[in-house]
């Protein structure tokens, strides 16, 4: 734990989306900090929650989609319950956001010129003609080769990968503090994931800014990120530093993950080595949500929910750890 | 671009051969013109003759080929109805029914566009449901209905507006205008909302339906996430992203209110070339109607080509793809 | 903007300028003429316009007698020669001298083939001048009503034909458009000033017209017509409730009691020439249209009696017609001469007795027949054909109504294709022989015999005394046409149904006569 | 669970039963439907049995005025024809032409689109090309145009029998192209997913894994557009009818009385068309919300 202040401090949050079913719980008791420099991988198999904390944070849940309980903090103000207008001022000057496919991230009716033009004059007190120099600056930044001459060109008339570099430009662009990155490489070609990871982390270190990297990709998480949580039907299975949850998991679902880290590139679909697949967010089971497909599963389990507890180097939400659960599993004999 | 205005005019051209031909068909062996023209005593030597005249004797293609000829020289012949050129009969009607259609398109699209983005922008606001309820009511009604509706209320209980006819007209050249009389406008305010309402509505549900489609897209997100203003993002980002198919559909729809304008024509007898066309058909008058077919898809084939070019204008995927050719 | 146009009309006055000058009427009716050619078209929509622009030899008042036109007077100096003897001054609206050369042209022009104005020449042979204003008319047999023809007759300026290259009348054939189609030159107390096919007839006062200070009929003081065609019965009288019309020839029957309450509307009632009737095929041996094979049982005197007994004429009368017709048993009014009131009686409504006639013809259970019919010609005819569709069923006669514009219409039944039509029929020059010679002489080539007789009804006794109506007058010629009356009563080739009603309505403000020729004559008509 | 059950536990009888208008809407279109199609048993009067006309009876008023005749409910037109049973009998054919309208689409539309979308190249190409020429035209020009050509080509007799699939032909044919270009781009989804492949690999022909993989996957799209379209076609021949040039007088359709109607608009007798005209709306406008609803229901990006 570190002393300073975090920059953003998730507490609880919880996203219900109320369907003629009852209410789904999307998100639930999911909690976490970001220091200020620091990258925060986020992992899970789809579905696991991971791109609508990210949502959540931007303030950008998707209707019906909505905030139940719990508090984000950026700075130590709350911004979860900003009015829409405060919020569209924190959004793009203080956190910037990057989505996952640069092919339907840009307007295609408009030069990507005009869309950083766009940004920076809406959240910097700078004119137009700045904003252009600016512009042809953030361009050249992100790698665009011939930047001035490129700026007023449409997006289509980019190919993938130089595209998402324009949206990393767009992302910082106004220069926030956080940049939520939702799979910012997987829908682009294997051989330019690498550079436009190795690009976002040098922007970031250069800049100074925070990262939440939300990914399926571990290699990635390996590659880039300080510390990594790992999602599971809502929840935070585990959090931690890389390092330790890489060599050291705790939980059983991170451990299911981690069995054989391949070299980087390798994705987590094809290392699935677990059985079973993750529950319907309608169908989430009693106790701990992974109890069905959990090897090491007891009693307590199928009855009660985990909280997030120290495990070892890392913090993880399973029985496991509990020092009470420890004395039945023990008497129950199946922690051999 | 050249390139492209001239690929779209030869795509044209088959469009306007099949038109012709069906044309051509009815004029040639529809109703038997030469009875027609003959009457009721006529001997076979006044029969040859004529179909000498009319050159019916000559083989199928050489016919095809003259009546095209004519055609494209906008000589249709005389009307079977009015002895006078069908040419000069509809260049009369053409202005009153061009009119109508662009005031009705007008303010079809005056309306119905704010009305879509509004109920787009609004999903749930109570304005909202109240303008897809009326716009249900109006893809419900059929024009003829509101036509007779309008008259009643307005012409005869309260006798604000005129219900039929054009007004006073101003000639500018051979062009008849009713804009630039107070007669020509009152009498136009009636006929132009039973033509456009139905449109309207259409472009009301059109609209909205693009831009919830167009609010769903990854890019709005994302120039939500960068923080532009809702403005920005509504009006700048989604409302020109939602124009692109809305051109389309409605050049599509000009073309259908100078179509359904025979319907509204013949409720105001408003003088237009739907009129004169329903008055033919009562007639089998064939040249009228041969001729009004011809103009007609001459005028689709002229609004899609303007329409292909709007698009050029508004989507610059089309430039590039245009320009390079891929 | 009609409260502007009244406080100008109101300074106008103060000023001690005449409002008379300018008195506009707006007339509507449902058809356009499609010519201006004045011997081109026999057709009520092109006479009502023409003939306010040009004039016969011989006027109608509004009783329809007859008064000095272009001729002062017409006398039949031989059996088979008329002398007219022609009104001196007289200018065409272009400038032209009226003169003898002008009727002859005239008159030629309406004997050329291309005219449908045969029928009031038919018995001319020629034309000649014998002065500058006296000219003489050669028959090919002794004509007695030739002056009733020749009230429909237009004179034209020879002259001004002539250099339109308009001697001909105009002919659908022709690929060059005429000029007379277009425009007009007559001698008439109205001139074309504008015309808009199917859109607006402008016509203006011409006042040098000879016609305005002659005795007879209070001349009126219309300086400006507007005529413009309305299709819809709704819109056209919408019009006229809105105050956007002046004047209504024809309007539906149905309304003329909203018409007459609305307050500011007068409605001008007065009968037609006209009378409404159903003709049969009674000559071919099997009806084109029935469900009877072998046998045409329109042939049979009973049967049609049978059908003409299952008419109630009284509830068409009364609620198809709302009181506008006037019932009859005969095929012509009142107004013709040769009008014989012992001989117009009907056969009484008797449905018993009907199907009692058709069981005595062998068809006990009736048979199916198809009655055509005409949609938009006379007064609520597809109404009439289904009201007796109804009738006919009810005693046997399965009937089914075929209804179609007149255009097609009368293009079939021309064609003899028809089993039982309904047809109405005007009697333009008020004498019986127009109908007897059309509509029940044998078709036999000759001019005008049957030409409209589609039943092919033939009678040789029939047709002996049509040849007698022809040649003969006096009371030789009312006996000829009493017996023929008689013949019609007792051999039942058509039903009559009534003669036609033809209200007219206007503002109240407005007077004309009445004419039952259904030409509303505008140089009478009286704006205050 | 069996397929009814299946059916009421479905998200969309779930959406039909929260939402009250579409409710309402179906019990208004399923009245309209079942008394048009009942109409022989359950009209009161047969309107095309002239046997039983009596013009004495001409011209009542709705039941409910003073002069009225509880014989007949809505009042009788100019001949004594009960308006209420001539409505009934002419949304018949007004639905009649509507549905095999409709059903003459999805026919030509299904195929079409199936064709284009899966087997592509030229097919794809010239099909598509005449989807947009066709799209050029106003459903009601070509309506006309057909009915025009069909009108002087044929004698009369022949033209007044088949003038009922005249019409229906007119309004079908000039509106598969809207079904022709869903099905194509659904096809073209379907076309390159897994099991279709699949299907391919077993051996299973190109028809018959168009019309047993593909279609079951368009129908909802093809159903909401139907739905819609049909509200359509029944105004456009109600148009057609209005203009004169529909459904043959024999069998009045809706638009049929409305023009009969039309002409004692201001006579007075104003029930002779106002309800035909309501019947008109009411049926449209019953249908049109049922397939708003649908659309809706069926398109879960709007859920």
């Amino acid at each position: 734990m570190s002393n300073t202040q975090p920059l953003l401090e998730v507490r609880n949050l919880r996203v219900e989306f109320p369907t003629r079913r009852g209410t789904l719980v999307a998100l639930d008791d999911v909690s976490f900090e970001i220091q200020p420099g620091e990258v925060l991988g986020v992992v899970g198999e789809s579905g696991a929650g991971k791109s609508m904390t990210g949502a959540a944070i931007i303030g950008l849940l998707e209707p019906p989609g909505r905030i139940a309980g719990g508090q984000i903090l950026l700075n130590g103000r709350r911004i979860d319950n900003l009015p829409y207008k405060e919020m569209r001022t924190v959004r793009g000057r203080e956190i910037g956001a990057i989505f996952q496919d640069p092919l339907t991230t840009l307007n295609p009716l408009y030069t990507v010129g005009r869309q950083l033009v766009e940004t920076m004059t809406t959240h910097l007190p700078i004119g137009p003609g700045e904003a252009r120099k600016k512009a042809i600056e953030w361009l050249e930044l992100v790698g665009i080769p011939a930047a001035a001459q490129r700026i007023d060109s449409y997006p289509h008339e980019f190919s993938g990968g130089m595209r998402q570099r324009v949206v990393i430009a767009l992302a910082l662009c106004a220069e926030p503090k956080l940049i939520v990155a939702d799979e910012p490489t997987t829908a682009l070609d294997v051989s330019i994931q690498a550079q436009v990871i190795a690009l976002l982390k040098t922007l970031a270190r250069e800049k100074g800014t925070s990262m939440m990297l939300v990914t399926h990709d571990m290699g990635v998480i390996a590659e880039t990120a300080d510390r990594v949580a790992v999602m599971y039907a809502g929840r935070i299975a585990e959090i931690g530093a890389v390092r330790q949850v890489v060599k050291h998991p705790s939980h059983p679902y991170t451990i299911g993950l981690m069995g054989s880290i391949p070299p980087i590139t390798h994705r987590l679909e094809r290392m699935q080595q677990i059985e079973g697949s993750m529950p319907r967010l309608s169908a989430i089971p009693r106790g701990c949500a992974y109890n069905p497909r959990c090897p090491q599963v007891f009693a307590r389990c199928r009855e009660e929910r985990p909280e997030l507890t120290p495990a070892g180097e890392t913090r993880a939400s399973c029985w496991l750890y509990d020092a009470e659960s420890e004395q039945q599993v023990l008497r129950a004999g199946a922690h051999a | 671009m050249p390139a492209f205005i001239i690929s779209r005019v030869l795509q044209a051209l088959p469009v306007m051969l099949a038109v012709a031909l069906i044309s051509f068909a009815m004029f040639a062996y529809v109703g038997d013109p030469v009875a027609i023209m003959l009457g009721q005593d006529y001997t076979q030597a006044q029969r040859d003759a004529l179909i000498r005249d009319l050159g019916l004797d000559q083989p199928f293609f050489v016919q095809f080929g003259t009546f095209l000829l004519n055609a494209v020289q906008g000589e249709f012949g005389l009307s079977y109805r009015l002895s006078r050129p069908v040419i000069e009969l509809i260049a009369e009607r053409a202005p009153a029914t061009l009119e109508l259609a662009l005031t009705a398109a007008f303010l079809a699209l005056l309306v119905g566009v704010p009305m879509g983005i509004y109920t787009g922008l609004y999903r749930n606001s109570w304005l909202s449901r109240f303008f897809l309820t009326f716009s249900l009511i109006g893809v419900s009604l059929p024009t003829f209905l509101i036509g007779i509706l309008l008259i009643l209320c307005f012409s005869v209980w309260l006798g604000w507006l005129p219900s039929f006819g054009r007004g006073d007209t101003v000639q500018l050249g051979w062009w008849s205008t009713g804009f630039l009389t107070a007669s020509g406008l009152k009498a136009l305010i009636l006929p132009s909302i039973t033509l456009g309402l139905f449109q309207m509505t259409l472009i009301m549900r059109l609209v909205r339906a693009e831009m919830l489609e167009v609010l769903r897209t990854d890019y709005i997100k994302f120039a939500r996430a960068r923080g532009l203003t809702n403005r920005a993002v509504n009006f700048g980002h989604a409302l020109k992203n939602t124009l692109v198919p809305v051109i389309t559909i409605t050049g599509l729809q000009l073309g259908a209110i100078i179509a359904f304008a025979i319907v509204t024509e013949t409720v105001f007898q408003w003088p237009g070339m739907g009129l004169l066309f329903i008055q033919s058909v009562g007639a089998a008058d064939i040249p009228v109607m041969a001729a009004y077919l011809i103009l007609i898809a001459a005028l689709f084939v002229t609004i899609n080509l303007i329409v292909d070019l709007l698009y050029f204008a508004v989507d610059p995927r089309l430039r590039v793809g245009g320009a390079k050719g891929h | 903007m009609r409260r502007l146009g009244l406080a100008a009309a109101a300074a106008l006055l103060a000023l001690g300028i005449g409002a008379a000058d300018a008195r506009t009427v707006r007339w509507s009716a449902s058809g356009d003429p499609n010519t201006m050619d004045p011997h081109s078209q026999n057709l009520g929509t092109v006479t009502m316009v023409l003939q306010q622009i040009y004039d016969p030899l011989i006027h109608r008042n509004a009783d329809l007698t007859l008064r000095p036109g272009l001729a002062l007077s017409w006398t039949q100096v031989e059996p088979n020669r008329w002398r007219f003897v022609l009104r001196q001054g007289v200018k065409f609206h272009e400038g032209e001298d009226f003169t003898a050369d002008d009727v002859v042209f005239s008159i030629t022009r309406a004997l050329q083939p291309t005219s449908n104005y045969g029928i009031f020449v038919d018995s001319v042979d020629r034309a000649e001048k014998v002065d500058d204003f006296t000219v003489d008319v050669i028959t090919k047999r002794p004509d007695p009503i030739l002056p009733n023809k020749f009230a429909s007759v237009y004179i034209m300026s020879k002259s001004w034909s002539e250099r339109h290259n308009a001697t001909r009348p105009q002919n659908t054939r022709q690929r060059e458009e005429m000029h007379t189609v277009r425009a007009t030159n007559g001698t008439g107390a109205f001139r074309l000033a504008s015309r808009e096919p199917d859109v607006r007839t402008v016509l203006r006062r011409n006042d040098a017209w000879f016609g305005w200070n002659e005795p007879g009929q209070t001349p009126g003081n219309v300086t400006e017509i507007v005529y413009r065609p309305i299709g819809s019965d709704a819109t056209r009288i919408a019009a006229l409730l809105s105050g956007e019309v002046d004047f209504v020839l024809d309007p539906p029957l149905q309304d003329l009691t909203r018409l007459r309450n609305a307050g500011n509307i007068r409605v001008l009632e007065g009968p037609e020439v006209r009378t409404i009737f159903l003709a049969m095929d009674v000559n071919r041996d099997e009806l084109l249209y029935s469900d009877v094979r072998g046998r045409n049982p329109l042939k049979d005197l009973r049967v049609r009696q049978a059908l003409y007994h299952a008419i109630d004429i009284q509830a068409i009368h009364r609620t198809t017609m709302r009181g506008q017709s006037i019932v009859t048993g005969t095929f012509f009014p009142p107004q013709v001469n040769g009008y014989t009131e012992a001989e117009d009686v009907r056969l009484p409504y008797d449905p018993a007795r009907a199907r009692a006639l058709l069981a005595e013809a062998g068809f006990p259970n009736g048979f199916g027949v198809t009655l055509d019919c005409p949609n938009n010609r006379y007064i609520n005819d597809e109404q009439i054909c289904q009201a007796i569709a109804a009738m006919w069923t009810r005693v046997g006669v399965r009937t089914s109504v075929k209804a179609q514009p007149l255009g097609p219409f009368f293009a079939q039944i021309q064609r003899d294709d028809t089993s039982i039509y309904l047809l109405g029929w005007g009697v333009p020059t008020l004498d019986a022989l127009y109908s007897f010679q059309s509509l029940l002489a044998t078709r036999n080539g000759a001019q005008g015999d049957g030409i409209w007789n589609y039943g092919r009804y033939s009678n040789p006794r029939m047709d002996a005394l049509v040849e007698r109506m022809k040649t003969q007058s006096g009371e030789a010629r009312m006996e000829a046409i009493r017996e023929a009356l008689r013949i019609y009563r007792e051999d039942v080739p058509h039903i009559p149904l009534h003669h036609q009603m033809i209200p007219w309505a206007m503002r109240n403000n407005i007077t004309i006569p009445h004419a039952a020729n259904n030409q509303p004559y505008f140089r009478w008509m009286v704006v205050n | 669970m069996n397929a009814v059950a299946r059916f009421f536990d479905s998200d969309l009888w779930w959406s039909f039963t929260r939402n009250p208008i579409t409710v309402i809407s179906a019990i208004v279109a399923a009245i309209c439907i079942g008394g048009a199609v009942l109409a022989p048993w359950i009209a009161p009067h047969n309107p095309f049995d002239l046997a039983s006309l009596q013009l004495l009876d001409a011209f009542k008023p709705p039941a409910w005025s003073p002069e009225g005749d509880p014989n007949y409910l809505l009042g009788t037109d100019d001949q004594g024809r009960d308006v209420l049973s001539a409505i009934m009998y002419g949304a018949r054919v007004s639905l009649l032409v509507g549905f095999l309208a409709v059903v003459m689409s999805v026919v030509l539309g299904v195929s079409a689109g199936l064709a284009a979308g899966y087997l592509g190249g030229t097919v794809d190409a010239v099909l598509m090309r005449i989807a947009d020429i066709k799209l050029t035209f106003p459903t009601i020009l070509i309506a006309l145009l057909i009915d025009g050509v069909t009108r002087a080509a044929l004698p009369r007799d022949v033209h007044d029998q088949i003038a009922l699939y005249v019409v229906i032909f007119a309004i079908g044919f000039s509106n598969w192209p809207s079904f022709a270009r869903t099905v194509r781009g659904s096809t073209m989804v379907e076309r390159n997913k897994e099991y279709v492949q699949a299907a391919r690999v077993i051996g299973l022909g190109r028809g018959r894994i168009m019309v047993t993989h593909v279609l079951p996957n368009v129908l909802g799209p093809v159903l909401v557009i139907a739905t819609l379209q049909l509200g359509f076609a029944i105004l456009a021949e109600a148009t057609l009818s209005f203009l004169g040039v529909g459904v043959p007088p024999t069998q009045p359709s809706l638009g049929t009385l409305i023009r009969i109607g039309n002409d004692f608009l201001f006579s007075g007798e104003w029930w002779i068309t106002i309800f035909p005209g309501i019947a008109l709306i009411v049926l449209v406008l019953s249908v049109n919300l049922l397939g708003d609803w649908l659309r809706d229901a069926l398109n879960p990006k709007l859920r």
